[in-house]
């Protein structure tokens, strides 16, 4: 793995001017260690039952393409031309007119000129021109079109997943170009001659074959969550219950696996059973759609879909009345803007969500029945259903970190920010143009959050990084709230490497801090520890 | 120009030579005097000469009226003001106005200390009963004052006003040259001129 | 930044679109102006600068009154001016704005307005004036839009604003002096006639404008959480009073000068608007009450008790801004109009459409003022800084 | 090398004229045959492209969303920034094509010390929107030349734009405009070497046709003038399709044939926006996604996947093991 | 093709939008403007194509020395020489401004404002419409706020 370098060192390293040689004699790129995943390993391509499984590396000189992989990419190309008006109208309607060019966080942070939204577009764009218009073909260079051939291809590689899908670009671009879309036509083109990243792979076969993206088998499910269970005990005192696979559960709960796997998602997901406890929720969880999150966003539009399917599957069978979604960002986007027309409609047994205790009808879910479990939490709220003592966050200076899909996928805003408002005393936003629709990637969204990737990762979450940089050194801010499983796998290696001193959570861990159970409100037991089984009160301990 | 007010006082209340002068340039005649355009016109001592007046002045003196009109200034504050040379003094010491080039800020009105530029606060047309055909209005907007008949001076007429005298009270002439009648007029005779002491040097002399 | 103008409450809302309507009534009479000529303004052939001049001269002092806290913050460093400058310099901008609306309506051939550009006459103060105003208000806009843009980033304002901020302070004064020329030098009108003129100009509008700043600062604050600091609002407050002091000592002078000397021509302009002429005295309860109004201002402002009551401050500060209104808005032009040099005399009131332009030119002014200073606020308000 | 190339083609389109008609003589050609057959280019080339998007399904509502989603009544949510309705969506998109919305959010990114900051930046946005509607002005201006009597609102337009009265005839204010806006646009993309990275010969090469345009137009109006009675009579003569090449001065070929490249060049370059800006994805569909059931495109398949059934089937002893339900249900079907 | 009843009604409404000065002129007769030439007089200041191309750079020139140089002649092409006057000279052949210069100039809708002042012959009458007495009143009764 490469060698990273230091913040400083990476800070003085960025260099936005672009080199005086134009960009299209500028192939094959250099491929730099730090910046391109590995790719997809034989036996899982295989087992997913893509084209061209293969042992190849992007360092070395000959990619093992198929012989016709010209015109495999060209048909391709055209196929989705035909299916996909997003990507005809992108290709067709960019005026290059640059504003999107210093949007891109990983132009930013590496200041690589093929990683401005339109010149990532154009590394496209500039084949269909060549390949598939008159106007392209007949004055070539001058109308930015140019031929196919493999150091384009290598090109698209490494470009392509150099992109986190973010669509910050989009925002400011006046035609709504998209670069997301195309970074999707981009890579499903890819998996046509077998360049993918294992990465992204991996899980896909695993949410494939076994339910979740990491591959647990359901009773080690089953035992993750039960070691949950203990570790709430020791918090509260209080014995709590996670059923599975519940038959005629009113509520089907559904996170992505990372909830259940690693810090600090694990105490996202303590907070979420705790409040279902604390609310005695009939609910359950599945171990076959373990997954909420959905790795095939990042691979192709069928793989989304595939495995989306289940969810609605897994709802039908246990005969729920509607589904919750834990804290995730690219799920979100899928359960948002794809699921109702890639895997819907909805099951018949699936009513409109209506929150049990409150009474309110998610009005705006009434298609797809699934609501965010931040909506959920959001409501119980506004009708005071919750006790919550807001102080036992009191060590932490919280800000937000908004996640790119449900910020740009869903408009999905306002809602953590209620909740976060009223579990913890000491809230601050970051600067205005890097939340809310503006903000920015941790760096590694889209299925790169992967080590090898590091060096890219860091520059890609910088702007980032340097807007909690800012509210860190002016308010104190010393936790970053999200929600998103990505972002609590990535954020803590880049506030490590930026911003050390800040932690990360989930926006549920916070509520579970402050929620004052049954019994601690009659002060039979006073929570001293927090979901991370540290003291609530550090200074007091100490002076105690 | 010289102008001899005892031919005037002879002749009262003759008007020729004002209604020849707003004849020939189409002067309007508005009748709300806060509005009105006059080239030339006539004043009592007190107004056309202020600072000369004074309380023993003789009856004669206040009996009479004053043709007063633009005096064509020597360094006209008209001019200096001017932010377009709109106004502008030509060669032969005409101070003219360019009435294609005038905004209407009536700074030359606020300059000029003898009250002699007009404006037109509306449109002066329907005022103009019997236009003369062979010399343009004006329209809103601009200021206008006595141009000492340029258009004729050039088919070497003499101005409208001098002609129209039947009594010769009006004369004109070159003070530049030393030997023009005019000089002439003014060796001998006593004139005045209306507020020397501001240093325009006004180009109209009254003998009295 | 200019998109935090085009987000805010109902109230912000409301005061737009009242602003931009009474506007547009303005509007609506400038084009029956244009239709009909200036006559139908109170305007006449003796007096032929009105209400609209007036206002005009009286707005360029409330522009050049942006120095009284540019000049003590970036040049002797006097931080408690830190919040306040910007809005000193957005007051500049919207009141030179209405300066050259003004003029526009004023001008008999609007069409032609750019003749002043086309045939330059450096002869003309006009043309100075037009240079002047324009730069100034060109350099505000430099100067308050970077050092807004500056907080908005999170940043110090740049290095190559500060020379502009440095000629903005000469500039400031160059404004009003400039249009004092305009009318201190011109031959036959004895009131204007004056080397005072200037003097006079700048110290009433070191005081104007400055008392109007501070009745916007406590408006602001009483909406906003906009609070500038009571030692910044002291420290204007004494910036009032020796303006307004200055402005009446001038006055004084003036007045030694033409009764003392006993020239007739000197007096009878004064003696028209304190006293009135032959009858004609529709200015006289004008001028008393501008003076009066002055005169209450300054003896409760030196007294630090008052002065220092910052509930009273306003108020006071209201009694300037309405006495200089009237002394400069209404009796400094007229004034030089009345009597005519023929001594004759012609009365001036401004006509109800005259009016109803001027309020729609204010109404402009005002209205950029208003989003000026709402995006000034927002800025602060997302930097944490209010 | 893209601003050379479209420099020298701009250069070469106005000695063809020059050729065509001054030497040559070839006012047929140029007025007649040329302006017609850049119309046609232009009218079915823009409706072939409109029909071209259309025919494509969008199969996913990929709304950008900029704003609060409509979900609590208790939380205010954006209408132009999240539409949630088709009139909303209508809101949006006159935001965006008539007021530039997105441009408008523009900033600039800078390094300062270890701090990234961005700043207000608005410079693009307001040449993209002087040019636009200084353009659409110009567009509208010349209506004068194909209709008599000339309607009123056009006559007012004219009016007001040559409001202020500079030169003999007066200067058209959209004139000064739209050369000023044009270049800008230029300029940044030298100036800035970002924006020089990205721009390609065709993105000069519209902007110097317009260039060419503008400027002939404006040489012939003050400079090299030519009898506009003939032009009218030329151009009356067009929209009756009984045209007469008018004897008049080449700059007027110049003019016309600046105006036919850029017709005919239209549907076949990006400047196609004009009408793609409707077609976006992203901007012209509504965030009600899980709200309202949407059509799948036509191809579009359901996923096959593995069933719980054949799950349970393969894990059924961890589940037991782990004391899981099992579900009977997928036996019985069996 | 999808979104029809979005995408059909936007063409249309492009098509009439850019085939607007089609339509508007469909089944109207192409007019032609025909200025009264002066019958007795053969030869204008400068050619005919000169004229109807630059009469108002000629017009502007000629103000411009009358009024601003005092120079009142101008020498043609031909070494012809004239008086520089719109309203003496021009008009002395043109005999009528609406039969010669509104023609081509409503037809081309320019309106030079030259006949703002300058008086073109068939107004010799003038335009004193109004009685002197009414006059009187109407200005009283617009300055209610001033008077003598």
């Amino acid at each position: 793995m490469a060698k990273l370098p230091k913040p400083d060192e990476l800070i003085k390293s960025i260099d936005w001017t672009p080199p005086e040689k134009d960009w299209m004699d500028d192939i094959p790129p250099e491929i730099k260690p730090g910046r391109y995943c590995y790719p997809a390993k034989k036996n899982i391509v295989e087992e997913i039952g893509f084209p061209n499984p293969r042992d190849w590396s992007p360092l070395d000189e000959d990619w093992k393409l198929p012989s016709n992989f010209r015109e495999i990419i060209i048909e391709g190309m055209k196929d989705r031309l035909s299916k996909y008006r997003s990507f005809k109208v992108f290709m067709d309607i960019c005026v290059r007119c640059g504003a999107c060019a210093d949007k891109c966080h990983y132009f930013l942070g590496s200041g690589d000129p093929k990683n401005m939204p339109v010149l990532r577009a154009e590394l496209l764009r500039s084949i269909y021109k060549g390949e598939l218009t008159w106007q392209g073909k007949l004055f070539g260079k001058l109308a930015g079109a140019r031929k196919l051939n493999e150091d384009v291809i290598k090109e698209w590689f490494y470009y392509y997943y150099q992109c986190s899908e973010c669509r910050r670009c989009s925002v400011f671009c006046p035609y709504g170009i998209d670069t997301c879309e195309v970074t999707m036509m981009g890579r499903e083109l890819l998996h046509l001659v077998g360049c993918n990243i294992n990465w992204i792979l991996e899980p896909v076969r695993n949410c494939f074959k076994i339910g979740n993206h990491i591959g647990i088998p359901p009773h080690t499910i089953k035992e993750i969550i039960e070691y949950l269970l203990w570790d709430i005990e020791e918090v509260t005192g209080v014995k709590m219950e996670v059923p599975f696979n519940k038959k005629g559960a009113e509520i089907l709960f559904v996170t992505p696996s990372g909830d259940y796997f690693a810090e600090p998602g694990i105490y996202t997901m303590m907070g979420y059973i705790i409040l279902f406890n604390y609310l005695g929720l009939d609910w359950t969880m599945s171990t076959y759609a373990s997954e909420g999150g959905n790795f095939g966003l990042f691979t192709s539009h069928e793989a989304m879909a595939k495995i989306n399917a289940k969810i609605y599957h897994e709802a039908e069978r246990l005969k729920v009345r509607f589904i919750i979604g834990g804290e995730c960002g690219h799920m979100w986007r899928v359960k948002h803007q794809y699921m109702d027309t890639a895997t819907g409609p909805a099951p018949k047994n699936l009513e409109v969500p209506r929150s049990p205790i409150t009474g309110t009808v998610f009005e705006h879910a009434k298609s797809t029945k699934m609501i965010h479990v931040c909506e959920f939490t959001a409501d119980l709220i506004a009708h005071g259903k919750l006790e919550l003592d807001p102080s036992r966050n009191d060590k932490y200076v919280v800000t937000f970190h908004d996640s790119c899909n449900p910020s740009r996928g869903m408009g999905f805003f306002e809602e953590p920010r209620y909740i976060l408002k009223h579990v913890c005393n000491n809230f601050y936003d970051m600067p205005e143009n890097t939340i809310r629709e503006k903000t920015f990637c941790c760096g590694s969204g889209s299925g790169l959050n992967t080590d090898e990737f590091m060096e890219m990762r860091m520059r890609g979450g910088f702007p980032r990084a340097n807007a909690v940089q800012y509210v860190r050194d002016k308010h104190g801010v010393n936790m970053l709230a999200c929600i998103c499983a990505i972002d609590r796998a990535a954020l803590p290696t880049l506030m490590n490497y930026w911003a050390p001193e800040v932690g990360v959570c989930g926006v549920h861990e916070l509520v579970a801090n402050a929620l004052v159970l049954p019994h601690e409100k009659t002060g039979e037991r006073p929570r001293t520890l927090d979901m991370r089984q540290q003291p609530l009160k550090p200074e007091e301990e100490e002076n105690a | 120009m010289v102008i001899d007010t005892r031919v005037c006082k002879k002749h009262e209340p003759c008007e020729e030579c004002i209604k020849a002068c707003h004849h020939v340039h189409n002067v309007p005649l508005i009748p709300n005097k806060k509005h009105e355009i006059k080239w030339i016109w006539k004043e009592e001592f007190e107004h056309a000469f202020p600072d000369t007046a004074h309380e023993y002045l003789d009856e004669y003196l206040h009996e009479r009226e004053f043709i007063v009109l633009c005096n064509h200034c020597e360094h006209p504050p008209c001019v200096r003001v001017c932010p377009t040379q709109a106004t502008f003094k030509r060669e032969d010491g005409i101070v003219m106005m360019d009435m294609h080039r005038c905004i209407g800020c009536r700074f030359c009105m606020a300059a000029c200390p003898y009250g002699s530029r007009s404006f037109n606060w509306e449109d002066p047309r329907p005022y103009i009963k019997n236009p003369n055909p062979r010399y343009p209005t004006r329209m809103k907007g601009v200021v206008e004052k006595c141009t000492f008949c340029t258009e004729r001076l050039a088919e070497g007429k003499l101005p409208a006003c001098v002609e129209a005298c039947k009594h010769g009270a009006i004369m004109v002439g070159d003070l530049a040259d030393p030997h023009s009648e005019i000089n002439k007029v003014l060796r001998e005779h006593f004139t005045l001129r209306r507020k020397v002491h501001l240093g325009t040097g006004p180009s109209v002399f009254y003998i009295i | 930044m200019l998109e935090k103008a085009l987000v805010g409450s109902k109230k912000y809302w409301a005061l737009v679109f009242f602003l931009a309507a009474v506007f547009l009534v303005g509007f609506f009479f400038f084009l029956k102006q244009l239709k009909y000529g200036l006559g139908i303004t109170g305007m006449s052939r003796d007096v032929s600068w009105g209400f609209y001049v007036a206002q005009f001269t009286y707005l360029v002092g409330v522009a050049a009154s942006a120095v009284m806290v540019v000049l003590p913050y970036y040049l002797h460093n006097y931080k408690d001016y830190g919040k306040l400058t910007i809005f000193g310099e957005f007051l500049a901008i919207g009141a030179v704005t209405m300066c050259l609306l003004f003029i526009v309506v004023d001008i008999g051939q609007t069409h032609r307005l750019f003749n002043v550009l086309l045939h330059p006459t450096p002869h003309s103060m006009l043309f100075y004036d037009m240079i002047v105003l324009n730069g100034y208000l060109l350099l505000n806009l430099i100067c308050g839009w970077t050092a807004l843009h500056a907080v908005y980033k999170g940043t110090k304002y740049p290095d190559w604003v500060k020379p502009f901020i440095y000629l903005s302070i000469p500039w400031a004064f160059s404004i009003h002096t400039v249009t004092a020329f305009l009318y201190a030098g011109l031959p036959g009108r004895h009131f204007w006639l004056t080397a005072v003129m200037a003097p006079r100009f700048l110290a009433s509008a070191f005081c104007s404008g400055p008392a109007l700043l501070l009745i916007l600062i406590y408006i602001v604050k009483a909406f906003t959480r906009f609070d500038p600091g009571e030692k910044a609002i002291r420290a204007l407050a004494k910036t009032i009073t020796y303006a307004l002091l200055a402005n009446l000592f001038l006055f004084g002078c003036e007045l030694f000068t033409a009764f003392y000397s006993g020239i007739p021509s000197h007096q009878i302009s004064l003696k028209y608007l304190f006293a009135g002429l032959y009858g004609h005295m529709k200015l006289v309860p004008w001028m008393w009450a501008s003076y009066a109004l002055m005169l209450t201002a300054a003896i409760l402002l030196v007294i630090p008790q008052t002065r220092n009551n910052l509930g009273l401050l306003p108020f006071l500060c209201l009694l300037v801004v309405i006495g200089t209104w009237i002394d400069k808005g209404m009796g400094l032009i007229v004034g030089g109009f009345v009597p005519n040099p023929l001594e004759h005399i012609t009365e001036y009131m401004p006509t109800f459409p005259e009016v109803m332009i001027s309020i729609g030119i204010y109404a402009a002014g005002f209205l950029i003022i208003t989003v000026l200073y709402k995006m000034a606020i927002s800025v602060m308000e997302s930097r944490g800084l209010i | 090398m893209g601003a050379v190339f479209a420099l020298v083609t701009v250069l070469a389109f106005v000695i063809v004229v020059y050729v065509g008609v001054g030497i040559a003589g070839l006012r047929g050609l140029f007025g007649i045959v040329i302006p017609y057959a850049a119309f046609l280019v232009f009218l079915i080339g823009m409706v072939y492209r409109m029909i071209e998007w259309a025919k494509i399904p969008v199969p996913f509502r990929i709304v950008t969303t900029c704003g609060q989603q409509k979900s609590f009544r208790w939380v205010k949510r954006s209408r132009l920034e999240s539409p949630y309705n088709n009139f909303e969506v209508v809101l949006r998109m006159i935001l965006e094509v008539f007021a530039f919305r997105s441009l408008f959010r523009n900033l600039k990114a800078e390094i300062k010390g270890p701090n990234l900051i961005y700043g207000s930046y608005k410079w693009l946005w307001l040449g993209a929107i002087a040019f636009h509607y200084a353009f659409f002005t110009i567009l509208l201006r010349h209506f004068r030349f194909f209709s008599y009597p000339v309607p009123e609102p056009i006559q007012i337009l004219d009016q007001i734009d040559s409001f202020f009265h500079i030169g003999l005839p007066h200067l058209y204010m959209t004139d000064v405009v739209i050369l000023a806006a044009l270049t800008f646009l230029f300029l940044r993309r030298l100036a800035d070497p970002k924006l020089r990275y990205i721009s390609l010969a065709s993105d000069y090469l519209p902007l110097f046709m317009i260039y060419g345009l503008v400027i002939s137009g404006i040489l012939m109006r003050h400079f090299f003038k030519v009898d506009v009675t003939q032009v009218k009579e030329f151009t009356m003569g067009l929209v009756h399709f009984n045209p007469k090449a008018p004897q008049v001065g080449v700059i007027f070929y110049i003019h016309i044939f600046f105006l036919s490249a850029l017709m005919a060049y239209f549907p076949f370059s990006k400047l196609v926006h004009m009408l793609g800006v409707f077609f976006s994805p992203t901007r012209n569909l509504a965030n009600n996604s899980r709200a309202v059931r949407h059509q799948p495109a036509p191809w579009w398949k359901k996923p096959k996947f593995k069933t719980y059934c054949e799950w349970q089937e393969e894990f059924k002893e961890q589940l037991i093991e782990s004391g899981q339900p099992i579900d009977e249900d997928c036996y019985e079907k069996k | 093709m999808h979104d029809a009843g979005k995408v059909i009604p936007g063409i249309i409404a492009f098509v009439l939008f850019v085939t607007v000065p089609f339509w508007t002129n469909f089944g109207k007769a192409a007019p032609k403007p025909q200025p009264e030439l002066p019958k007795e007089y053969k030869k204008c200041v400068e050619s005919k194509e000169f004229m109807r191309r630059e009469h108002m750079k000629l017009l502007r020139k000629w103000r411009f020395d009358v009024v601003r140089n005092n120079m009142r002649v101008y020498i043609n092409s031909e070494g012809r020489l004239i008086n520089m006057s719109l309203q003496n000279e021009c008009m002395r052949c043109h005999t009528s401004k609406k039969k010669f210069c509104d023609v081509c100039h409503d037809y081309v809708a320019a309106h030079p404002y030259c006949w703002n002042c300058h008086i073109p012959p068939e107004e010799k009458k003038g335009w004193a419409t109004k009685e002197v007495k009414s006059l009187t009143e109407e200005a009283s009764s617009k300055q209610p706020a001033s008077h003598h």
